[in-house]
């Protein structure tokens, strides 16, 4: 099984990447650019086929170490 | 003074500050394994800077899941003097053992520099051997430093003097051209609430002696090796 | 999969008919595609040297501090109470133009590989730099990837990176140099080598696994670049310095007992080069089960295997009875551990892939045989002396000497080396930013000084001074810090060798610095070579990069520059013609490119170094710098910054036209501050040794003051030296 | 206009922080994890409202800036 795990960072919380990112861009000259934001993309490969099983298992995965959950939100999608 | 240093893998500054302790105190600490679960008797845990796990995923983050970070939570709930420095910081923040966060420099590089720092709270067992408000030459050395905290934390910490060392000027002045990082309201390294726990992102064992360049940083370890010796 | 090998396939691999030809030959019989590419990584002048080999044998390479010389993985050098210290400097100069944080990362971690391969404890890196002109548009990404890739691998080791050299030249804009160094420290029973002993000894693969990069790096590494070039990029390695960190310690555990007979990093050309070559020393024969060897990806063929350029991987040669103990410590660091061989007396190199014998080589013809060419040269013709007076004299110094100390050649590097961790180690006792950078020798009194030097100007001009000049300022910058210059690394980056012309060049230069480093007592100990410096068949100027170390007995007997107090004697050492051809001054302010470069001598150099060092040591000086690029003005300039202190200058009697005494770039001097107390003393010494000596003036103050007229606020210079870098890197 | 920028390593190019990462996950216990790969998740919220300048806007700075197209793949999402 294929996981799709999306760690972004909390509302509020700030997002030094993120900024340079936007002011880059605007020096690049592109315009329209109103908010950047960056997070983390994780791909993970399951053995086993039981998406309940596994959709529990990386729940505990984002909140015991993928995610900082002071500061980040997760979602978790699951391709069977 | 009996300390134990956490080397975990990717650790590089346990050495330094290894050679830190035993300057101050004449014993050297003994080096504990991360993989280790059990710490024996000490009067300092210290888990120094470095890139552990090479800083994969988030500073600190493999590091404070470490097997020994069990023990080290309990006996910093037990009220062990425990230290963290520059990476040690992050996996204090990481384990739980400090609120916040610490994320990318605003510039988004890694800085290597002295820096000054303001003493904010010189009545912790850390930083007795400073002056009330004195400013100290410490270099930093990190990529991700910035100090995040949301405003419930931050308020915590300012309203009950957690906060010890805040970047500032030459002349003490706390200003956004004396932040290195970006850290709100400047902060370089806070307390936890029993005030046994002390974590900073400068690195106090770079500035030990004339050679090196200054002897800031030798007032920190020398005050927790009088600290036990009265003991 | 049988490929039949047709002119095509060959010359994909580099190698020239005639070299194919030698191949049929030698195994009488048609080499298979795996054949052939063991062929082209052996025979390819990275690994084999093939065009310079004969230049670098002329080069001076004992002397009683050498331990061990070129050919073994990094030079050794004796730093007395049982230990030595181990360096060397390599180029990374093409995978750095094609992804430069990744190409400079993977520099700097294969030069680390290089030196603790022989049991040394990394203590610094250095790296010198070469860019393309700041108005190139790709020079800005090229230089922040650069930097960023260095700190990135250095740091996270924990390695210090100490010091460096940054030119920027139009002369780079396709083809920069990515130059990195390592000097380490090992105790001298504990070095080790890669030559191969006993048969039937099992060949360890130890750390990362193996996977599709970089194949056909070392092939690329030597193979101009042309328009296409950037589509070469999936063979660019990724560096993982953490997994090089574990390498690092589990190496020196493993080293720490006696279970090693022979271990080489897998560096260009990965497996094959580095079983090939403890073969070749050993004169032994080997054989390797490819099916053993740790794979990243699923399928890898044994070409791929053989020619990966996977980083962060070792290959050894271990006492039988103490394998089992050294899988144990790789195992505890988290790190692949795998016998996939053993030594034989066959003298062949044999591979064995999923039940075939897929390669069956003799080993000294790969190793010992491979081609050598005597290269066709012409010399580069010697240009006139430029004379002063033919250079435009400026109404205004103080505008010049901004424009010099404000731009992109001597503006201060402090935006670099503040991304380097500089500290780390707890032993840098002289930061990046003076003439050397020095680390005290742990647990010791005694220091390293480091510093690497060339003036690629100047060997475009006499590519013969212009070698002798870059390890004559190397000299200088260990002298002025205080320490004995004690041995010397290179790194060679040319264009093609197969012009004469160039050939030239890196003959002239090979005979200068070789007659520099004989004349100044620092024999070559390691180097490397790198060619085909080229975009469109325009080479880059000759850079033969000089990386030199030296010891200090006592690091409280150093010099720094900064002008330390007020009311100081300055002292210029050394002879001022006012040499101003091929100086900063004539090209930036007088728009001048002509001339000789300054004429190096290299026996005042070594007794005005002697001279300066001496007296250093003996505790009578404490502040001194070498004059190099932009000349005496900027030397002063840079010391009063330093410090914070200005400076009272007077113009002496027969200085000839100021704006030559004030910047040009003559040789075999350095301006040396003392309390006025120490200044007679110090006179009568220079006296004594037949060392020119002569009094400029006083410290003190806030500006640079000539003949009772301010040439520039420190202020204002601080703000045009600080500010140029980050302000270009802004954009 | 909201744009979800996803950046991955291209094949064959070693993940450190991937590896790094399933070595922890295994250490804390978490079985049949076979692989994970690392990437970045980007999102840039976009003045306009013309999807078709948007996405050549954004293909630009992927290639430009957001990517390291040596070694990175990447893919964009548009929501208008
Ligand atoms: N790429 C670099 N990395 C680290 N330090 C550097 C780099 N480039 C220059 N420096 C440091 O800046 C200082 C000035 O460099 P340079 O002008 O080349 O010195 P010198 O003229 O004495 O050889 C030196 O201390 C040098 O080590
Ligand atoms: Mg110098």
């Amino acid at each position: 099984m294929k996981a799709r795990i999306h760690i972004t960072l909390k509302k509020g919380v700030l997002d030094p990447q993120g900024k340079a990112i936007a002011k880059a861009l605007s020096h690049l000259g592109f315009v329209g650019v109103e908010e950047v934001r960056q997070g983390k993309y994780i791909e993970i490969d399951l053995a086993g086929s039981d998406t309940q099983t596994a959709r529990a298992g990386l729940d505990a995965m984002c909140a015991q170490l993928l995610a900082n959950t002071v500061i980040e939100n997760y979602s978790i999608e699951l391709d069977a | 003074m009996n300390s134990c240093v956490i080397v975990f893998p990717g650790s590089n500054c346990d050495r330094d500050v290894a050679v830190a302790l035993e300057a101050s105190s004449g014993t050297r600490p003994r080096m504990i394994w991360h993989g280790d679960s059990e710490l024996p008797a000490c009067d300092l845990i210290v888990l120094p800077g470095g890139f552990s796990h090479g800083d994969y995923l988030r500073s600190g983050a493999m590091a404070a899941r470490a097997p020994i970070m069990r023990a080290v939570v309990a006996k910093a709930k037990a009220g062990t003097p425990v230290l963290g420095l520059c990476n040690g910081f992050q996996i204090l923040t990481e384990a739980g053992l400090l609120p916040g966060a610490l994320m990318r420099n605003a510039g988004l590089k890694f800085i290597c520099r002295d820096v000054f720092l303001r003493v904010e709270n010189n009545y912790t067992l850390f930083t007795r051997g400073y002056g009330p408000g004195q400013v100290v030459r410490i270099p930093i050395s990190h990529h991700d430093g910035n100090y995040f905290a949301d405003s419930a934390t931050l308020n915590r910490l300012e309203d009950t003097g957690r906060v010890a060392f805040r970047y500032c000027a030459a002349d003490g002045l706390i200003n956004a051209d004396a932040n290195p990082n970006g850290s709100l309201n400047n902060i370089a390294g806070i307390l936890n609430e029993t005030g046994n726990v002390l974590g900073m992102m400068p690195h106090p064992e770079r500035l030990i002696s004339h050679e090196l360049g200054g002897s800031d940083g030798r007032a920190m370890f020398d005050a927790l090796t009088a600290l036990v010796q009265c003991a | 999969m049988r490929v039949t090998i047709t002119p095509e396939i060959v010359a994909e691999h580099g190698l020239k008919p005639d070299e194919y030809d030698q191949i049929l030959r030698v195994l009488d019989r048609a080499p298979n595609l795996t054949e052939l590419g063991i062929f082209s990584a052996m025979w390819n002048e990275h690994c084999s040297y093939k065009s310079s080999r004969v230049w670098l044998r002329t080069m001076p390479t004992t002397g009683p501090q050498v331990v061990c010389g070129p050919g073994e993985n990094a030079g050794v050098v004796d730093i007395g109470d049982g230990q030595v210290a181990i360096f060397k400097m390599e180029s990374h100069n093409h995978p750095s133009f094609i992804e430069p944080y990744q190409g400079a990362a993977t520099g700097v971690g294969g030069i680390m590989r290089d030196v603790f391969t022989m049991g040394a404890r990394p203590v610094a890196n250095l790296n010198a730099l070469r860019f393309g002109a700041p108005e190139n548009p790709k020079t800005r990404h090229l230089v922040s990837g650069v930097v960023a890739g260095i700190g990135g691998y250095g740091n996270c080791i924990g390695v210090p990176t100490v010091g460096g050299e940054v030119n920027f030249d139009p002369g780079y804009n396709g083809n920069i140099l990515v130059n990195a160094m390592c000097i380490g420290v090992a105790d001298a029973d504990k070095v080790f080598y890669s030559t191969a002993s006993g048969v039937g000894n099992p060949v360890v693969y130890v750390g990362s696994k193996t996977g599709r990069d970089g194949i056909h790096g070392a092939s690329m590494a030597s193979a101009e670049f042309d328009e296409n070039s950037e589509e070469k990029r999936p063979t660019v390695q990724v560096g993982d310095p953490f997994t090089e960190k574990l390498l690092l310690e589990a190496c020196l555990e493993l080293m720490a007992g006696d279970a090693v007979i022979a271990i080489q990093d897998m560096g260009a050309a990965g497996l094959t080069c580095s079983a090939v070559e403890m073969a070749s020393k050993g004169g032994l024969g080997l054989l390797l089960d490819l099916d053993r060897v740790p794979c990243r990806e699923a399928g890898m063929t044994a070409y791929e295997m053989m020619l990966s350029e996977s980083q962060e991987r070792m290959l050894m040669v271990l006492r039988p009875d103490r394998a089992g103990a050294a899988r144990a410590i790789f195992e505890r660091w988290e790190l692949d551990f795998a016998i996939v061989g053993e030594t034989t007396d066959t003298g062949r190199f044999i591979i064995r892939h999923r039940g075939e014998t897929v390669a069956d080589l003799p080993v000294d013809v790969l190793a010992e045989q491979a081609p050598i060419y005597q290269r066709p040269w012409t010399p580069t013709p010697p240009l006139p002396h430029l004379a002063a007076a033919d250079v435009p004299d400026t109404d205004d110094p103080g505008a010049a000497l901004v424009r010099l100390l404000g731009g992109p050649h001597l503006s201060s590097r402090r935006w670099i080396w503040e991304q380097y961790d500089h500290m780390v180690m707890g032993d840098t006792v002289q930061r990046p930013g003076g003439d050397a950078a020095v680390v005290r020798l742990h647990g010791s009194r005694k220091g390293i000084a480091a510093t690497t030097d060339v003036t690629p100007r100047y060997c475009a001009a006499s590519p013969r001074e212009g070698g002798k000049q870059a390890v004559a300022e190397a000299f200088r910058n260990l002298c002025a810090v205080g320490a004995k210059p004690l041995a010397t690394t290179d790194c060679l980056n040319f264009g093609s060798p197969e012009r004469p012309e160039i050939m030239g060049q890196l003959v002239g230069c090979i005979e200068g610095l070789s007659e520099a480093c004989r004349a100044l007592d620092m024999p070559i100990v390691s180097g490397n070579v790198s060619l085909y410096n080229e975009t469109r068949g325009v080479a880059i100027p000759p850079t033969p990069a000089i990386g030199a170390i030296g010891l200090l007995d006592d690091i409280d007997h150093m010099a720094t520059i900064a002008f330390k107090q007020e009311g100081d004697v300055i002292l210029l050492v050394g002879e001022t013609s006012g040499h101003l051809g091929q100086s900063l001054y004539a090209r930036e302010i007088a728009g001048r490119k002509d001339g000789a470069p300054p004429p190096v001598d290299l026996a005042a150099e070594r007794r005005y170094g002697d001279f300066v060092r001496g007296q250093i040591v003996a505790g009578n000086v404490r502040t001194a710098h070498d004059i190099s690029d932009g000349g005496l003005l900027v030397a002063l300039s840079e010391m009063a910054l330093a410090g914070g202190y200005g400076c009272v200058l007077a113009l002496p009697k027969n200085a000839g036209p100021p704006h030559a005494w004030l910047f040009g770039e003559d040789q075999a001097r350095y301006v040396l501050c003392v309390s006025p107390d120490k200044a007679p003393g110090l006179l009568s010494a220079a006296g004594a040794r037949r060392v020119p000596i002569t009094e400029l003036g006083r410290t003190g103050g806030r500006d640079m003051i000539l003949d009772g007229r301010l040439i520039q606020t420190l202020e204002t210079l601080r703000h045009a030296h600080e500010n140029w870098f980050p302000d270009y890197m802004e954009g």
